[in-house]
């Protein structure tokens, strides 16, 4: 087990009201993504709790790029991870955002 | 009807000491049913002998017994004796439906006890799983004699299934009750309520646990107590609350 | 083998049960935006054991509890992820089914559904786990008892095996599809401890004839079955409120007589099909490959009514 | 000068053989005794072991012979599938090996040739493999498999015919002993797959030969991520050419787009545009798409268990002889694939930054089997498509346009990672290492670089034929290789620059929003449904049943 964390900044808060919302499964090679806004709206943090050690700059890599992508400001997201493959991570990320910009 | 067999020898001391005057309990194919005088009444008996494994004909019988009791009434107490194997692993037991019968079992055993019924447990051998749920773990009060060995799974088999070496389970089940086999740990977690002393009388003992019978189920709140379940009682009673919406509940 | 079209249909509760996570069936199951979660993800509540295993945990220890509505009436509801460990039961997991079915008797629901998917009993917390089911059986007695139907829905992956199958027979009423198979030892279980010979767990067709949800119908053990869609298991649990059996001695004494005649009955049979035979199925060897209809039709069409006292 | 001395050696032979048969009839029991009678030390032996039937019972009789009298063999079939076929290595039996494919045995057959039991002549393609048949690998002996046969010996090959028709023509006619092993001995077989003359022996088998469902993607097990890029390739690539004849690798990416065809596809209005014509085997996931009218025909390597009564049903789909069951053939197909269809679409275990791919790891020798004759270019083609021409158009050239050709479109569908986390794209082939360590003069490349068209992944589409260099074919793989090493080693503005021109395409250029990749759209979700779709006509072995 390997704990990652990461700290962004955003150009902008990620839209919608909802305060919270999580996606996916804790499964081997699947994962879930719990998403809270409660940080300031140019803020995002992501802590990471993986079963497969080594894999930090890989991590570190899918975060920043669904950071630039979907500018998640406010939101604190918290991951499970039963040895997902980036691909799935991104999607489960993706998806979570989409819950959370929803009116 | 199957034969009637002999009680293993810690069986006929039980009896012996709890029915000092004689009973009418019988033992076939391991499976233990009768009643003896008890006090100013009776006290029925059933049970499993022998490390049995219980199977669909067993629980079947058995849950006859608990019925015939709570149906007469009376408020006679009912005392589980159990030394079984796990539940029986067959094909047909499964095709039959064992399930249904093991839950049967546990049912008699939960109405009985709901209809005045006092149901005890005596554990003084093995048990384990679905056997040790339909028998032991659906009384009122379980308690345990010195010796008796619970288990859900041994450690090696444990040890197939996660992948762990041996020595390292081992190693940690020294340090953590929660999945470790052994009485100890089935007392730390709450499940059994007490074990007896074997130097004292044991029908005066069982008297006790019948007199003092908890209404309601303890076994978590033994189980933070005890430090084999720290967290079980405060996560039923946190879901009561928010159920009962006695809190604001959070997101 | 009996046949229709493929619903290529994206409406949520035309969605299959055995692929929906535990949330997404609850999420389908109730009334849109009525359910609300007892200790949700967000307060963390997880398994303290399983770190000491190496293994990732899950916020909501893979059981969802909480109420909503169905059709318009408070239900409580509890819900297995199998996906999890397996579905297992492991301390949090269980206890929060504890407290779900004690809080029954104050809230006092037009029923309390659990959505079973569970392998058993979770090794790493495996006394925790055991006792746990021990506890929730005497609770659904004593929830059935003060008149609240609890009622059991199973079609998922894991399917509803060990403890689970215990508290499965406790339950009121069963709900169940094709995917969900009902048992205590799982075929992979047998295999292990008495050989394949006694039975061979890669035979999928003899697995889901043996403790699949057409044989558990069919016998009884099981008081409905249904499509494998969220819809399916929606309104079977709806029609299951009023008619389920509460807890007293009639209804003990019912099933007495009935898992006595069971073995009376069938204590000879080697294969599920034989005991299809002497219930009056004509084509035993077809009912695997019947659809939800043709399968109530022939239930219909047999000489007595499956009798489901439990 | 003798100009019969094979003849009057096969004669030979037979001569020692027939004692030991009733007519051409031999039991079971007799095997050992036949195969001693009828076998020579040095023989070249073809034990039919195709990529799905099995001549399981002659090749325990095989491997039951004497060393003492039966020794020195130089196998050459196209599978080593069963462990027999390396038993007799062990054994002594055999010494020398010509194959194709050892999927099951990989591991093994790695270990024995590093031991030095082996003496490996060179891992083929199938069809490779067949042409040595009629040059310098022709058979003494053949050891074959079919379902029934007549005391004449024809032979009723069933819907597995797959390599036997080759490997008798070139025993047979060359003064080879054929051997058949058949499930049952009949008055009348259905159809002649086999003409009698051309079979010397019947074995009743002690129990019908082995097939494996080896084309059996359940849908219940596609995922998301393949379902994202099953619509990538369909949008991106099918609809872009316009692919009507093709073939499928057996993967689960290409299992989802055979099953989004009737849903996704259709909502494109693709429908008869693309598709139509395969070279393939039964693919049950295929039966949605065949059920909704998209597929004009198909052509079969070989057949796949449970899928007999469905193409009985379907002979407007498939070939299928007089008797009604279909009829394949693994020579012809591969001819087809290489030949008549206009793209290959497979996964592999690894790509490197030129675009060379391979399935071998350092552990394991799986071989080749028919995927390097379908995902290659053929440059003996001259019958012109508009996929074929536009792909050539692409490709780039100087010259007078009626003297460049086309090319044939193979593309590469793989996840960016595998399982355990391994990446699939990287710096260097595990091949080459492999090669290293057992003296091979090629490292086993399963797709040349210079064959491959497109890399679809998650990330991406790498259209390779549009690149001019080295460099920007490097790039535009590291383009889509996700987060592996190699991925993120890319230049990030040279590979937006490819993306600008086309040759890198993500979703959104291609108008995909990746969260619609949900499995709702496969038009069967497991199994079952694939049984409802063929109107209770496909029979699926029991290991995939969930009923």
């Amino acid at each position: 087990m390997e704990k990652l964390s990461f700290r962004h900044a955003t150009r902008t808060a990620l839209p919608g009201t909802r305060a919270s919302a999580i996606t996916g499964v804790v499964a081997s090679g699947n994962l879930e993504v719990l998403l809270e806004r409660n940080l300031a709206p140019d803020a995002c943090h992501v802590e990471i709790d993986t079963a497969i050690n080594g894999y930090g700059e890989v991590w570190a890599a899918v975060v920043a790029d669904f950071v630039a992508r979907r500018q998640p400001g406010g939101l604190t997201i918290t991951i499970n991870d039963g040895g997902a493959r980036p691909d799935t991570v991104s999607l489960r990320l993706a998806q979570g955002a989409r819950l959370m910009e929803a009116p | 009807m199957p034969d009637e067999t002999t009680p293993s020898a810690r069986l006929a001391a039980i009896l012996a000491a709890l029915f000092p005057d004689g009973h009418a309990v019988a033992v076939a194919d391991g499976l233990v049913t009768g009643d003896g005088p008890f006090g100013e009444g009776r006290l029925a008996v059933i049970g499993i002998d022998s490390d049995t494994a219980l199977g669909i004909e067993g629980a079947c019988l058995l849950a006859g017994r608990v019925l015939d009791v709570a149906r007469a009434g009376g408020g006679t107490p009912i005392l589980v004796l159990v030394d079984s194997d796990s539940q029986r692993m067959s094909r047909r037991d499964e095709l039959l439906g064992l399930n249904e019968y093991l839950a049967h079992l546990a049912k008699a055993l939960l109405l009985a006890d709901a209809q005045g019924h006092p149901t005890i447990g005596l554990l003084y051998g093995h048990s384990a799983a679905g056997a040790f749920i339909a028998t032991a773990l659906a009384t009122r009060v379980l308690a345990a004699l010195p010796g008796a060995h619970p288990s859900v799974m041994d450690l090696p088999s444990v040890a197939r299934v996660t992948k762990l070496p041996l020595e390292k389970l081992e190693a940690m089940a020294r340090s953590t009750s929660v999945f470790a086999p052994g009485l100890d740990n089935m007392v730390r977690t709450g499940a059994v309520q007490v074990t007896l002393d074997p130097a004292k009388p044991l029908g005066a003992q069982v008297a006790a646990l019948i007199a003092e019978a908890p209404t309601s189920d303890t076994r978590d709140a033994l189980g933070r107590e005890r430090g084999g379940r720290p967290l079980a009682h405060d996560i039923a009673a946190r879901v009561m609350r928010e159920a009962e919406g006695r809190v604001v509940r959070g997101v | 083998m009996d046949w229709k079209p493929v619903a290529l249909s994206t409406a949520p509760l035309d969605q299959s049960w055995y692929e929906a996570s535990a949330r997404a069936r609850l999420a389908g199951l109730l009334d849109a935006d009525t359910f609300e979660e007892f200790i949700g993800p967000a307060q963390r509540m997880m398994s303290p054991h399983l770190p000491l295993f190496e293994l990732p945990r899950a916020f909501d220890d893979g059981m969802i509890v909480g109420r909503g509505r169905l059709d318009g009436r408070d239900v409580l509801v509890a819900a297995q992820e199998g996906r999890f460990m397996g579905g297992a039961f492991g301390e949090i997991h269980g206890a929060k089914l504890v407290g779900l079915l004690r809080a029954a008797l104050a809230v006092k629901p037009a029923a309390l559904l659990i959505l079973f998917d569970t392998g058993g009993v979770r090794l790493q917390e495996a006394n925790a786990g055991e006792t746990a089911i021990a506890e929730i059986m005497r609770a659904i007695a004593v929830t059935r008892a003060a008149g609240i139907p609890v009622i059991g829905l199973i079609g998922g992956r894991a399917g509803c095996y060990g403890g689970g199958g215990l508290i499965a027979g406790t339950c009121a009423h069963l709900v169940i599809s094709e995917g969900g198979r009902l048992s205590v030892s799982g075929p992979e279980v047998i295999e292990t401890n008495r050989g394949a010979e006694e039975f061979d767990s890669r035979d999928r067709a003899l697995v889901w004839r043996t403790m699949g949800g057409k044989h558990r119908r069919l016998i009884g053990a099981a008081d409905a079955f249904v499509d494998d869609t969220i819809g399916a298991f929606r309104a079977a649990a709806l029609a299951a409120i009023p008619t389920a059996p509460t807890f007293d001695l009639a209804s003990l004494e019912a099933e007495q007589a009935r898992l006595e005649a069971r073995l009376a009955r069938f204590g000879d049979a080697q294969d599920a099909t034989e005991i299809w035979g002497r219930l009056g199925v004509n084509d035993p060897a077809a009912v695997p490959g019947l659809t939800t209809e043709a399968f109530d039709t022939l239930l219909d069409s047999l000489p007595e009514r499956p009798h489901h006292a439990r | 000068m003798d100009w019969h001395q094979e003849r009057t050696a096969r004669e030979a032979r037979l001569e020692r053989a027939r004692p030991h048969a009733d007519g051409k009839i031999v039991p079971a029991a007799r095997v050992v005794d036949l195969l001693e009678a009828i076998l020579q030390p040095g023989d070249r032996v073809c034990l039919e072991g195709d990529n799905q039937k099995q001549a399981d019972c002659l090749a325990r009789g095989l491997s039951a012979c004497d060393p003492s009298r039966v020794h020195d063999l130089h196998m050459v079939q196209s599978g080593i599938v069963l462990p027999e076929h390396l038993d007799i290595f062990e054994q002594g039996i055999a010494r020398r090996l010509d194959y194709s494919y050892s999927g099951p045995q990989g591991g093994r057959i790695a270990r024995m040739l590093y031991g030095g039991q082996i003496e490996l002549g060179a891992v083929h393609t199938y069809l490779e493999l067949f042409a040595r048949y009629f040059v310098d690998l022709t058979p003494n002996v053949a050891l074959i498999a079919g379902v029934s046969a007549d005391r004449d010996g024809n032979l009723y090959t069933g819907p597995n015919t797959e390599d036997t028709p080759t490997v008798v023509e070139a025993t047979a006619f060359k003064n080879g002993v054929v051997v058949a092993q058949v499930n049952e001995v009949v008055d009348r077989v259905p159809r002649v797959d086999i003409p009698g003359d051309r079979i010397d022996f019947v074995v009743e088998a002690d129990r019908p030969f082995y097939v494996e469902p080896l084309f059996t993607r359940d849908p219940a097990a596609v995922t998301e991520t393949q379902i994202l890029m099953a619509m990538m390739a369909i949008k991106g690539i099918y609809a872009e050419y316009g692919i009507r004849r093709l073939n499928h690798g057996i993967g689960f990416g290409t299992a989802a787009i055979e099953l989004l065809l009737p849903t996704y596809a259709e909502r494109l209005g693709l429908k008869g545009r693309i598709a139509t014509h395969w070279a393939l085997n039964p693919h049950p996931s295929l039966i949605p798409a065949i059920e909704s009218g998209w597929v004009k025909q198909i052509h079969c390597f070989g057949s796949e268990v449970g899928m007999d009564r469905y193409i009985r049903a379907r002979p407007d789909v498939f070939f299928t002889g007089s008797d009604g069951s279909l009829r394949s053939n693994r020579a012809f197909c591969q001819t087809a694939g290489l030949y008549a269809c206009d793209l290959f679409i497979g996964s592999t275990l690894q790509i490197d930054l030129q675009g060379h791919s391979s399935t071998v790891t350092t552990n394991r020798v799986a071989g080749f089997g028919g995927a390097p004759n379908m995902g290659s270019d053929p440059h003996g083609r001259r019958h012109p498509s508009d996929t074929w021409m536009k792909a050539g158009r692409e490709a780039g050239g100087t010259g007078d346009p009626a003297l460049r050709r086309g090319r044939k479109l193979v593309v590469q569908l793989v996840e960016t990672f595998g399982d355990k986390l391994v990446p699939t794209f990287v710096e260097r082939l595990d091949a080459l290492e492999l090669a290293r360590k057992l003296d091979l003069e090629l490292a086993p490349v399963m797709v040349y670089a210079d064959d491959v068209t497109h890399i679809v992944t998650e990330e991406g589409i790498a259209n390779l034929l549009l690149c001019r260099t080295l460099d920007e074919r490097e790039q535009a793989i590291r383009g889509v290789a996700g987060y592996t090493d190699v991925g993120r080693g890319r230049d990030h503005a040279e590979v937006e620059r490819l993306r600008a021109r086309g040759v890198i395409r993500r979703p959104e250029d291609l108008g995909i929003e990746p969260l619609d990749a949900d499995r709702s759209l496969l038009a069967a979700r497991s199994i079952k449904d694939l049984v409802h779709w063929s109107g209770g006509l496909y029979e699926p072995p029991a290991k995939f049943r969930n009923w």
